[in-house]
């Protein structure tokens, strides 16, 4: 199992990387943190004729706060999510969902652009960025372009992003503060994927359920927001909210497949268990 | 070393520190991949996509032309060396003829047609995939059902059947059931299942001299693969010298060298160069010989007092393709009776061959038995309306019982499962549990409790390979001493544990015993690590070895200082000669003397101080004995089986290193937990294997492993040391001790347990929850 | 794995079933197609690029046509090795019936992928597989549909790999030109025609014609970048596939397709002003 | 296919060298280098054996590419133990708890808990364990393993001399 022969480019400007995409019409691939190309690449899975490697460029390093957003650098380590406070303040269910990825070693290298990119249906961030109602920042040599997280994932693993273009950063909208965690996950053992997956947001205002965000990941072949759920929440009393129902909603949009792991059937039975409990506990908990 | 000289000379018994662990953290370890010869080469293998079909051409061009490239070999390219392997046993057992490479008709995915060698792996690789193959593909047999009507995996074979095994016929067998107060049966579908040694395999052959061979090698016995290699080579043994310092795992995978070490072996004498081989995951869980998949159909009949009458047994296993060595069961049958009173017994065991890789060792092979009898057990004692408890107290040997000989031959003298039992009863409250558990189901909580017992076969003697192992002890010039054992250690610490015996029985610090076990050309013939045999007959061997040189050593001491050999006494590595005033003497003064002053010896007296010899236990084999007890809490919302608390009371005999022991034990029930919970070696319908990688093959992680409670009781068995054996205990007894706690936990679902199949799945524990069976 | 599907296209049953036969058709319509040679009667080598993400694999192969019921029903078959990665099988019976609309094309498939990609990608290639087989009936459904002399014309993605999940990746605009080179070129591979066109799209843009410094700069750029591709290529990556060496004269026909197809387009822009 | 040449701090040496774009880190280490204590027992990132601590932080080595560590600092197995012998507190641990059977996945527990335990607060156990189950052991049930980790936490572990 070891990697084909490929060239390897190291820019340190996004010009640079896009130059390079360019350049290899279609037969680049971009190495970000590398969990995932890594693997692919020593089984021969992946043999494109160029590495770009993005670890260089600083201007994907570094989270920043915009007016309407949290920017998160595509190389932001998993770790930094963890670890860093002005995340943990603003999206706390962000960081939760991270800290479920992989594991301890993986989180060191892991970044967030090269998840959010790849596209895995039963991995965490891209449900986030679902969830969140994130845009993907992305460039290339035709210029840069912003993509609705909605809008994003075509499939397990392939993306509306075309061959030249890099993810840059992704930008997180703020949620107002107090807002609640909506998280669980079923997964064989720590640091698998998850059997079934859900990450969400809900703004409680006087009450009321003023914005709701809410994905799941593993119950199909991309993240799926559960539109049905959501439009359900919004304006209930949170005291109110009949979560059975809800779930019963928010599955509906799902499409789950059989796997080594698990059934599609399992999936659905458990997906409707875990959701109606987890609104249950935030419903409960203290804004 | 930690331990304070005061302790010099009383080891067995203690929880002293590794030997070998220092090397082994430090990353001053030496395991095959760590080898480097100069001029060495690379091998990669060109293996077969398909699992069936002829090979209609095989370009090999680009790959030759390739840069870096030596060599691309097929079996025709082997020539003389494309021999035939021999199987665990050592001698041909029928099955198919195996060779180290396919020509012309592969038979399972990952099939090795020809091996590369080049300048470095990576080149290697490089060229295996510039190999383009033609096939004509042929349908797959997979399964055991396939098996029994798809066209013979092997041609020129009549049928599937690798092998039958099964008792004599008994015509009034039937006629027990037909009179039984109750009559109960159940069925298991046994996953397969890859060893997974965290080293995989590996071999670095080195051709020299006349004829001759080194070769670093992952193996379970220096010895065993040096004569697996001179039979299949028909070279004698003393041309090769095997060497194996560190191995990451053995767990029967490597009880020998297999086809593609033959395959790279015989390039390194083609090539007449160094050639590495180092089977990386992918090839390891494809191409691997796996593990159990079996499938045991069994009946039990009772009398009114729920008296074990006769046990009926149908059983079928996947051998794969080129199995180690043809199997339709003989070990299943051989010890299926366990440690109870059974009197009659019936046993019909298939072997199949499929279109998937074959089968090897793997810890606790005949385990089947175990599973099926003690799960069937606790089907029994609820349908008789007893405790699974009770059931077993009124059916275990007693000490009274015994010495008893089970229906298929097994004289059992001394084993202890009932005692095993009461101990471990005596730190678990039963009562306060089945309360907690009707509490807990009534909030919706399910726990469940398993409980089995059995005896673990161990120190076979007599099997080839199975058989005596030597020792060879020194005491040198200064007065360290230096051992040569036949045992071999992937993980034992039988560098540890034999240091222990031979310091206390020479009354010297263990830190000053170097035991020496890695290369076949030093000390004696010896199996090594298989059959859970290593302390019974090496730990005896070391005994017999280190008393000879006591003898020797008082001898000496008495001629030398005009005393009586009795008044000479070893202690804390000093020789003591009682008498008027005593005198003292350092175990290196007697060394100086034996080796050096001849005048100073006793007449006809041999120099030196050095000692050998090959020990064989009187008994055929030797038993363990345990109870083990788990708790288990399912979650109904997700089907997840979370492990509460496990207690593991054995009988191994007089403990060597109970730090040690407890690490057999915790290993192998690990694994039984990986089989029954994550483990699936699994195939698609054309027989693609579909877990490759360790993200798809679950092994326990630590978050699926309890902490352990160990019980050691602790009766002497009757070989030298009073040594029973321990490793594959584990992993026997967890499997069926956790699938009766899932059982148990799920008592309130009616699920029809007559049939299951492993492993059990979240997705198959919500459907036992939903009523539906799988 | 089965899988069924139907599509309704407008057009006359014969001229689906001429389309169906129509190895240019074909080519247009299979996922990732960069090459298909007739070889013989019904059977054509074809090389298919199949991308997921990361993940990527060239199949080197056949097309075969068989069991023919001229205009109804005939059955064709895909088979491709991609090397270390594994392989694919793809045997599809196609019927043809008239319909309100034009003509009923009906299908029943069996697709097998085997080797690493099945072993690897279990789940996600099955869908892959299945989305493979549906975007080839959707974009013949799409071409056939089109005025003859359309199809003909009709640019290629030969050059592009399939983006499975989206029916028609959109390619970049280096290959969407690479493509009628490559298939007047017949031979040249997709790769190199592309870095050549890459490479010289600068001085087009210049505007610049006839042998200036520029077009030299470009050819050297392309040259450079071609060996460099080269070098990936012929250490194995793309294993299953010949060897292509560069040689002058393949550059200099491949340079004068490019100045002839600039002084078409300029008199093309110079009709229209 | 890209040659580059990379200058590196492994276990305190400076290490310049020309080194293949395809090279893994793992293998760098290993062949190139020498420090053979860097076991590769997955080669996809998934049992931990190859994990060492590259600027700080544990990482599989078998999931870089060796020209990945230009201007890095990697500690191995081999740089942790003092030179005279005194076994690291995290070997000292796992070799107290019999944390170790056949030894091959050791060396990446040792990166990974030596690297939690580097600074200047000590991480509880619950921290080191879920750390753990990054990395997969067959031989011991994990058992001593978790003794040697709450050892750690509780701060029970001194270096001890074993040269």
């Amino acid at each position: 199992m070891k990697p084909g022969p490929f060239d390897y480019v190291a820019p340190t400007t996004v010009a640079e990387a896009v130059e390079h995409l360019a350049r290899a019409a279609g037969d680049a691939t971009i190495l970000a943190g590398g969990q995932t190309l890594m693997p692919l690449l020593s089984l021969r899975m992946s043999t494109p004729s160029v590495i770009v490697d993005i670890n260089r460029i600083d201007a994907l390093k570094g989270v920043s706060r915009t007016d309407e957003a949290m920017r998160v650098g595509a190389i932001v380590r998993q770790c930094e999510v963890v670890e860093s406070a002005p995340l943990r303040a603003a999206l706390p269910m962000l960081v939760k969902a991270v800290s479920h990825i992989g594991h301890h070693q993986t989180r060191n290298r892991g970044t967030v652009g090269g998840s959010v990119s790849l596209g895995e249906p039963a991995a965490e961030l891209p449900a986030c960025v679902v969830a969140l109602g994130a845009s993907i920042e992305v460039s290339s040599a035709r210029g840069t372009r912003r993509i609705a997280a909605d809008e994003f994932y075509l499939g397990a693993y392939s993306t509306v992003l075309e061959p030249d273009e890099l993810v840059t950063a992704i930008h997180f909208p703020h949620w107002r503060t107090g807002t609640r965690t909506l998280f669980c996950e079923v997964a064989r053992r720590p640091g698998d994927f998850a059997l079934v997956g859900l990450v969400g947001a809900l703004t409680v205002e006087s009450g009321k359920i003023s914005r709701a965000g809410i994905a799941w990941f593993g119950m199909a072949a991309t993240p799926i927001k559960a539109r049905r759920a959501e439009a359900a929440l919004l304006n209930q009393p949170i005291s109110s909210v009949d979560a059975a129902a809800v779930a019963e909603l928010a599955i509906a949009d799902t499409d789950p497949f059989d796997d080594h792991a698990a059934t599609a059937d399992y999936r659905r039975t458990v997906a409707l268990r875990v959701f109606s409990r987890s609104l249950k506990e935030t419903m409960r908990q203290e804004a | 070393m930690s331990e304070p000289p005061t302790a010099a000379g009383r080891y067995i018994g203690q929880r002293v520190q590794r030997k070998e662990d220092t090397r082994l953290l430090t990353g001053r370890s030496v395991f095959v991949d760590d080898i480097v010869v100069a001029g060495m080469l690379h091998a990669a293998f060109v293996r077969s996509q398909i699992a069936r079909g002829k090979i209609k051409s095989m370009d090999l061009a680009a790959a030759r032309a390739l840069p870096g490239v030596r060599a691309v070999l097929t079996a025709q390219d082997l020539g003389p060396y494309s021999t035939q392997l021999s199987t665990f046993h050592m001698r041909d057992v029928g099955g198919p003829r195996v060779r180290p490479l396919s020509a012309g008709y592969v038979t399972y995915v990952g099939d090795p047609v020809a091996i590369v060698i080049a300048e470095s792996r990576y080149i290697a690789e490089d060229a295996a995939g510039l190999v383009l193959i033609d096939y004509e593909a042929e349908q797959a047999v997979v399964t055991i059902d396939d098996a029994k009507t798809g066209a013979p995996v092997h041609p020129g074979y009549e049928s599937n059947v690798a092998g039958v095994d099964q008792t004599p016929d008994n015509p009034d067998f039937e006629n027990i059931f037909a009179g039984a107060a109750h009559v109960v049966s159940g069925a298991i579908k046994h996953q397969r299942i890859a060893q997974s040694t965290m080293e995989t395999r590996g071999v670095v052959s080195t051709p020299n001299g006349e004829n001759e061979l080194t070769i670093h090698i992952g193996c379970q016995s220096p010895h065993a693969a040096a004569r697996c290699i001179s039979l299949t080579f028909g070279m004698p043994e003393t041309h090769i010298r095997v060497i194996a310092k560190d191995v990451g795992g053995g767990f029967g995978l490597k009880s020998q060298p297999w086809r593609e070490e033959i395959a790279a072996i015989a390039a390194s004498m083609v090539l007449k160069r160094p050639v590495k081989w180092i089977e990386d995951r992918l090839e390891a869980l494809t191409s691997s010989n796996a593990a159990r998949e079996q499938e045991c159909t069994i009946r039990m009949a009772f009398d009114g007092d729920a008296k074990l009458l006769a046990i009926d047994v149908d059983y079928a296993i996947n051998n794969g393709s080129y199995p180690h060595m043809p199997d339709a069961g003989s070990a299943v049958r051989l010890f299926f009776a366990g440690p109870y009173r059974l009197h009659n017994f019936r046993f019909k065991g298939h072997g199949w061959h499929t279109n998937t890789v074959g089968l090897g060792g793997y810890r606790g092979p005949w385990a089947m038995e175990a599973l099926a009898r003690e799960t069937v057990l606790d089907i029994a004692a609820r349908k008789i309306g007893i405790d699974p408890i009770e059931i077993r107290r009124r059916n275990l040997l007693t000490a009274a019982d015994q010495p008893f000989t089970s229906p298929t031959g097994i004289a059992m003298e001394d084993v202890t499962p009932l005692e095993c039992l009461d101990q471990l009863l005596k730190v678990f409250d039963l009562g306060a549990f089945r309360a907690e558990q009707a509490a807990g189901r009534a909030e919706g909580r399910y726990l469940g409790l398993g409980i089995a017992t059995y005896v673990e076969p161990t120190a076979a003697v007599g099997i080839d390979p199975l058989s005596s192992d030597v020792a060879q002890i020194r005491v040198e010039l200064s007065g360290k001493v230096t051992a040569t054992l036949s045992t071999h250690s992937q993980g034992h610490g039988t560098e540890t544990t034999m240091a222990q015996i031979i310091a206390e029985r020479l009354c010297v610090r263990l830190e000053d015993v170097s035991i020496h076990q890695d290369d076949s050309t030093r000390g004696g013939f010896g199996p090594g690590a298989a059959g859970s045999r290593q302390a019974v007959i090496g730990g005896g061997a070391a005994i017999k070895t280190a008393d000879i040189l006591i003898a020797k050593i008082k001898r000496i001491a008495a001629h030398v200082f005009n005393a009586n050999p009795d008044d000479v006494r070893l202690e804390a590595g000093l020789v003591r000669i009682s008498g008027t005033q005593e005198i003292t003497r350092t175990m290196g003064e007697i060394a100086q003397i034996a080796y050096a002053e001849p005048h100073r010896l006793p007449p006809d007296m041999e120099m030196g101080l050095e000692a050998q010899y090959r020990y064989c236990p009187a008994s055929f084999m030797t038993h363990a004995s345990a109870a083990h007890a788990c708790i288990v809490e399912i979650d109904a919302e997700t089907g997840f089986v979370k492990i509460k608390r496990w207690i593991c009371s054995e009988d191994c005999g007089v403990l060597i290193n109970p730090a040690i022991v407890e690490g057999q034990i915790a290993g192998g029930v690990a694994q039984g937990i990986g089989e029954i919970l994550l483990e699936e070696m699994s195939f698609d319908s054309s027989g693609n294997p579909t877990a490759v990688t360790f993200k798809d093959y679950m092994l326990p992680t630590e978050a699926d492993v309890p902490d352990f409670e160990y019980i050691h009781f602790t009766t002497p068995s009757k070989s030298v040391g009073g040594f029973r054996g321990v490793g594959e205990g584990g992993i026997i007894i967890s499997a069926p001790t956790l699938v009766n706690a899932i059982k148990d936990a799920l008592a309130p679902f009616n699920v029809p347990w007559e049939h299951i199949e492993l492993p059990f799945t979240p997705s198959r524990i919500i459907k036992f929850m939903e009523g539906v069976a799988t | 794995m089965k899988l069924t599907g139907k599509q309704t296209i407008a057009a006359s049953r014969q001229r689906v079933w001429e389309c169906l036969n129509d190895p240019d058709v074909l080519k247009q319509c299979i996922p990732g197609c960069q090459t298909l040679e007739k070889t013989s009667g019904d059977r054509f080598d074809a090389t298919v690029a199949i991308k997921l993400g990361p993940i990527g694999a060239r199949f080197t192969g056949a097309v075969t046509l068989s069991d023919f019921d001229p205009p109804n029903a005939y059955v064709i078959t895909g088979e491709g090795q991609a090397g270390p990665a594994g392989f694919a099988k793809v045997r599809a019976h196609v019927k043809l019936t008239d319909d309100a609309d034009g003509t009923l094309l009906s299908y029943e498939a069996d697709a097998e992928v085997g080797g690493r990609m099945g072993q690897v990608g279990g789940a996600i290639i099955d869908a892959t597989a299945k989305q493979w087989v549906n975007t080839f009936f959707k974009r013949f459904r799409d071409v056939v549909a089109l005025p003859p002399a359309a199809t003909a014309a009709a640019a290629t993605d030969s050059a592009a790999t399939a983006s499975a999940a989206s029916a028609t990746p959109i390619p970049n605009p280096a290959t969407v030109q690479a493509a009628p080179l490559a298939a007047r070129e017949g031979m040249l591979p997709w790769w190199l025609v592309s870095v050549f066109v890459a490479a010289l799209a600068g001085f087009m843009l210049g505007g610049t014609f006839g042998f200036g410094s520029s077009v030299v700069a470009g050819f050297f750029a392309g040259l450079i970048v071609a060996i460099v591709a080269g070098a990936g290529f012929e250490l194995g990556r793309r294993s299953a596939t010949p060897i292509i060496k560069l040689d002058g004269a393949a550059i200099l026909n491949l340079l004068r397709e490019v100045q002839e197809k600039q002084v078409q387009e300029k008199q093309v822009q110079e009709k229209k002003t | 296919m890209s040659e580059h040449q990379i200058q590196t701090v492994i276990n305190g040496q400076n290490v310049q060298a020309r080194v293949e774009a395809r090279l893994t880190l793992s293998d760098f280490l290993r062949v190139n280098v020498g420090y053979t204590g860097v076991h590769v027992g997955c080669e996809h990132g998934v049992c931990g054996a190859c994990t060492v601590i590259v600027d700080g932080r544990a990482v599989r080595s078998c999931l870089m590419l060796a020209v990945q560590a230009e201007g890095a600092t990697i500690v191995t197995v081999e740089g942790l133990a003092a030179p005279e012998g005194a076994l690291h507190p995290v070997q000292q641990a796992l070799r107290d708890a019999h944390g170790l059977q056949c030894g091959f996945c050791t060396p990446g527990i040792v990166m990974t808990l030596a690297a939690l335990t580097a600074g200047d607060e000590r991480p509880n156990a619950d921290t080191l364990i879920n750390a753990l189950s990054g990395h997969l052991c067959r031989c011991t049930g994990y058992q001593g393993m978790r003794r040697a980790v709450r050892a750690l936490a509780a701060g029970e572990v001194t270096e001890r001399d074993h040269s």
